[in-house]
């Protein structure tokens, strides 16, 4: 069998379950990024009361490991409530695949950060966080971590491309280095609000070019 | 499920004929090639080395001296960049290459930049030419010992002009190196108009086997040898020559038609134009002057959409094709060529490589193209990004 | 008139399994051997060679990771010197060797002296052997980087104590590089019990193909890469891996049977009985004890005839041998290995050596004997010396 | 054709004409060593009134390409008078024998040298020589350049082993730096007498050895 994948992976690839948005998604998180070359969407509709997760997708730009282990984690989220969802390991859906090649796990990890990152931005803009922490400065830059510019492939901070935050009254300003015409000033300027927006106590987010 | 395999740049499948010379070649004469003072068995040996010798030579109008065989094109390159270097040790010490040659001179020129060395990597635009006047400055007449600039680009097909890059060297003195490993035969070339020092061929390229290669050498050209042992190869690299897979080497230069040129550039015409017209969102990766590159070249990226997967939903309907992305590549780093001309990271991810031989066929055309646009269609309903970046 | 091959030493005729493992390679497995991420046919060029390479591991008792395959058994000597002198370069700068290694040896050990190495070249005695207490004391634990001894003998077959100077490379903690080019599979090899770092294999000595040949590394031995191009065979040889020819390589020792190895030992020693009875005058030249000697291996002087003109005479009778003389060289220098034993220019340069493989047979040893027999005396008859010298 | 040599040349050295040695020989040289691979003797028999070559022989410790030519140039000289033989070149015999490969030159320039060196031998001890030389020191050092130790490949005069040389009344003493039981103490010996002993002038040669 010269192909690296497991036939779980692969059934999984080729017919990935629960791939696709949900249009009024009760919380959306993204990881990755195409500059990385991996990249996953994942869409939540959570009931209030139960808290178990009623729906869930997933749209991938990625590799097989990466799609295969999106549609198995969603698999096994789906119906279950957020708190066991948040158990979910990329181990488990390792195990469950049939193991994937070591160099993939990265990808896999991937698809399981979205799960739980979607789930903390539910938490985050449905008032479940426990202590909620203030916004701070801190916390936005390390968001914004996970913000990729597609001609580097470099992340926002590394790239040195954010001038500076301010928050004020629940609104975040993030002051970009980059230009309004830059190539990819919309992209990064969208990805940065998904990031920031979900957190609790933020109303509004805006990004500034350096013109 | 037959294969339809179109990584042809990689390696082609072998010419019936080369296989039959070599096995032949093994079964009988499997002596080492000798001196000419040796055993009949030794001598023949040697006969079919020079013969071959001579085939190459011909080919590229060179003189048989000019030709050493080596174990194929990456030991080739190795021996143009680090035999120049030591030959000029002391004296020289500044190379020029460009940002997009194979990894074999790529990283050969990031060896000797880590050992004293000076390296220009010359810039290419966004179609993957190199900027004659940036050369032209770049080249140092007291320090520049090598200028190499491949013939034509193994991933987007770019051939360079090497007609223009000799004379510039020429007028300046300086060496100049053509890594023609994938080019040639495809693109004729004679050495001596050409205004070339050093070439590179490799065998397996031009439907021959592995472990054969040669780099021209134009004679006075201030070379030392990398390979140790004895005096082969007019002492230019030691070891014994691997005749069976020289002798299928010339072989296949020797059962080069032009017609399959043609064949190929027309196989690769009729599948860019049934994947423009089907597919939505796809750029042409390398010139869009087709005449400007490899006959059996296409590259191209589909937008919103990752290599590694549109590789593997084609490798399920039985074809073989690359892609620039990381996921697929031995590094993890997206194709370094395709980042040089300037795209992004995401361009290079989407970024599918279609080659062709001669042993491809029309009826190849549409399930290929028809196929691609299947397994596109499919990852863009999946994919998160809804526009193009 | 058919060939009596004795030059077996330099090159055996190849097994047919192993030609025709590599036939069909060549013809259906054209893919260049690719990341597990790629296409079936690439996969399954890797997953040959990949094979190949635990085939090679587990007959010498080696793990998979620390095999690299090469173009031949040159390279690997190459990489096993010049690799460990990188890996130590500003840390240790003194190489030790012998006076008969092979060439690929002999030349990397002279190119690296000539790069600011210290070499110390060990004396052997008259029959080939180095001294254990030179070894010993010739190396220094904080200067010495390497020991390099080569398992047998390519001209006077001897077999070094490779087992006693692995102890005491390893009791000073300094690498141990064999070329097992020659003695392997023939006498068998186990890295670990014989304190081994470093080891050298090449195909085309063991009856298979020209172009393949490997370098077994001891995990964590530090050395570094001469063949640039790409993270190829764990980033220690860029290029695209001969895979047809590897496959051939293993399949050969698949093929391997040590009752070849008695065979060939009986054909060499009813030889020498033979030649030995019926000729005058005539000296071994390497081990007298046939145990200490590879096993197709005769070398002897026949005073007062020149060795060309021997093996010239010989080959008119079909019989394929070489000689130490300078004038059957392509150097027109005596043998440095029959010098270094500290015989006479004169016992080189009638020296001639008989290699056997299992493809000789018994019925051919009463031809050579005899046809050896006359061609001496006709040639005493008209020499000028009358006694030995 | 695989083999480099004519079949002229193969001819010679498979029969060689005119191999052997002349008993009662008016002359005798000795040219190269087998140290060097390669040594041709040649033995002359002359008509002292003719001054033709009445006999002459060959002895080859040597390649094809030394064999070969001293069997071309014997036959040639042979019925000849010396001062015609004398004219023999190697390009004559290269060309007789069809041409022979580059690199073997040098071994039928040593048969050529052997009957020119012979000629001279028998002109010099036979009283031809017009307005001959005394013996210097000189001509007998250079004489024993061709002088050759077995063991190292060098003469005797490179590898520095002639201590002196001493002429009296026709009597040469070579003082040598070799020990009397030295591996080739004899061989080397017989040479020197050899090169020394055809010089019109010379009666005797004595060697010694450094005991």
């Amino acid at each position: 069998m010269p192909i690296p994948y497991s036939n779980k992976v692969i059934d999984h690839f080729l017919k990935p379950h629960n791939s696709g948005s949900i249009k009024d998604a009760d919380a959306v998180a993204t990881e990755g990024s195409p500059a990385c070359g991996d990249m996953v969407k994942l869409y939540l509709k959570v009931d209030k009361k139960t808290k178990k997760i009623d729906d869930i997708k997933f749209e991938s730009y990625g590799c097989a490991s990466n799609i295969a282990t999106a549609s198995i984690i969603t698999d096994i989220a789906k119906g279950k409530t957020i708190e066991e969802a948040k158990k979910v390991t990329w181990k488990a859906a390792d195990e469950l695949l049939g193991g994937l090649p070591p160099v993939k796990i990265h990808c896999a990890v991937l698809a399981v950060d979205s799960l739980h990152a979607a789930i903390e931005n539910y938490e985050q803009s449905h008032g479940l966080v426990k202590n909620p922490k203030t916004t701070t400065k801190e916390i936005v830059l390390s968001r914004l971590k996970h913000v990729i510019n597609p001609l580097t492939g470099f992340n926002v901070i590394k790239a040195d491309l954010i001038n500076d935050v301010v928050i004020n009254n629940g609104i975040v300003t993030v002051y970009t280095k980059l230009a309004g015409d830059h190539q990819f000033a919309a992209n990064i300027k969208e990805e940065i609000i998904e990031r920031i927006e979900p957190l609790w106590d933020v109303k509004k987010v805006e990004v500034k070019f350096d013109d | 499920m037959k294969t339809i395999y179109l990584d042809n740049a990689a390696s082609t499948k072998m010419d019936d004929a080369a296989i039959e010379v070599m096995t032949n070649f093994m079964r009988n004469d499997y002596a080492v090639a000798s001196s000419q003072f040796s055993h009949r068995p030794g001598i023949l040996v040697k006969d079919a080395l020079e013969n071959s010798r001579l085939t190459v030579a011909k080919a590229i109008g060179a003189k048989e001296d000019e030709i050493v065989f080596t174990s194929g094109g990456t030991e080739a390159n190795n021996l143009a960049l680090f035999g120049t270097a030591k030959a000029f040790a002391g004296k020289r010490n500044h190379l020029i290459t460009t940002k997009i040659e194979h990894v074999s001179v790529k990283d050969s020129a990031a060896e000797l930049s880590g050992n004293g060395i000076k390296v220009t990597y010359l810039d290419v635009n966004n179609e993957g030419f190199i900027d004659l006047d940036q050369l032209n400055d770049a080249i140092d007449d007291d320090k520049t010992f090598l200028v190499s600039v491949q013939f034509a680009n193994q991933e987007v097909g770019t051939v360079q002009n090497v007609a223009e890059i000799g004379k510039i060297c020429r007028s300046h003195n300086v060496l100049f190196h053509t890594d023609s490993a994938l080019s040639f035969p495809s693109i004729p070339l004679d050495v001596r108009k050409l205004n070339i020092d050093l070439a590179t061929f490799s065998a397996h390229k031009m439907y021959g086997p592995k472990g054969a290669g040669a780099l021209y050498i134009r004679n006075k050209t201030p070379i030392k040898k990398i390979m140790m042992g004895g005096f082969n190869e007019f002492n230019l690299r030691g070891g014994t020559e691997n005749v069976p897979a020289i002798v299928g080497f010339a072989e296949s230069i020797r059962r080069f038609d032009k017609k399959d040129v043609e064949k190929v550039q027309d196989l690769r015409n009729k599948l860019w134009t049934s994947i423009n017209k089907s597919i939505e969102d796809v750029h042409i990766n390398g010139p869009a002057d087709f005449s400007k590159r490899l006959a059996g070249n296409l590259n191209c990226s589909f937008d919103r959409v990752e290599g590694e997967s549109i590789v593997l939903h084609l490798d399920m309907n039985g074809i073989a094709v690359i892609t620039g992305s990381a996921c697929f590549s031995r590094s993890l780093e997206p194709s370094y060529v395709m980042m040089s001309l300037g795209f992004s990271h995401e361009r290079a991810h989407s970024s599918v490589r279609y080659s062709f031989s001669k042993f491809n066929n029309e009826d190849e055309i549409e399930p290929v193209s028809e196929a691609t646009k299947k397994v596109i269609e499919r990852l863009r309903q999946i994919s998160p990004v809804k526009k193009a970046i």
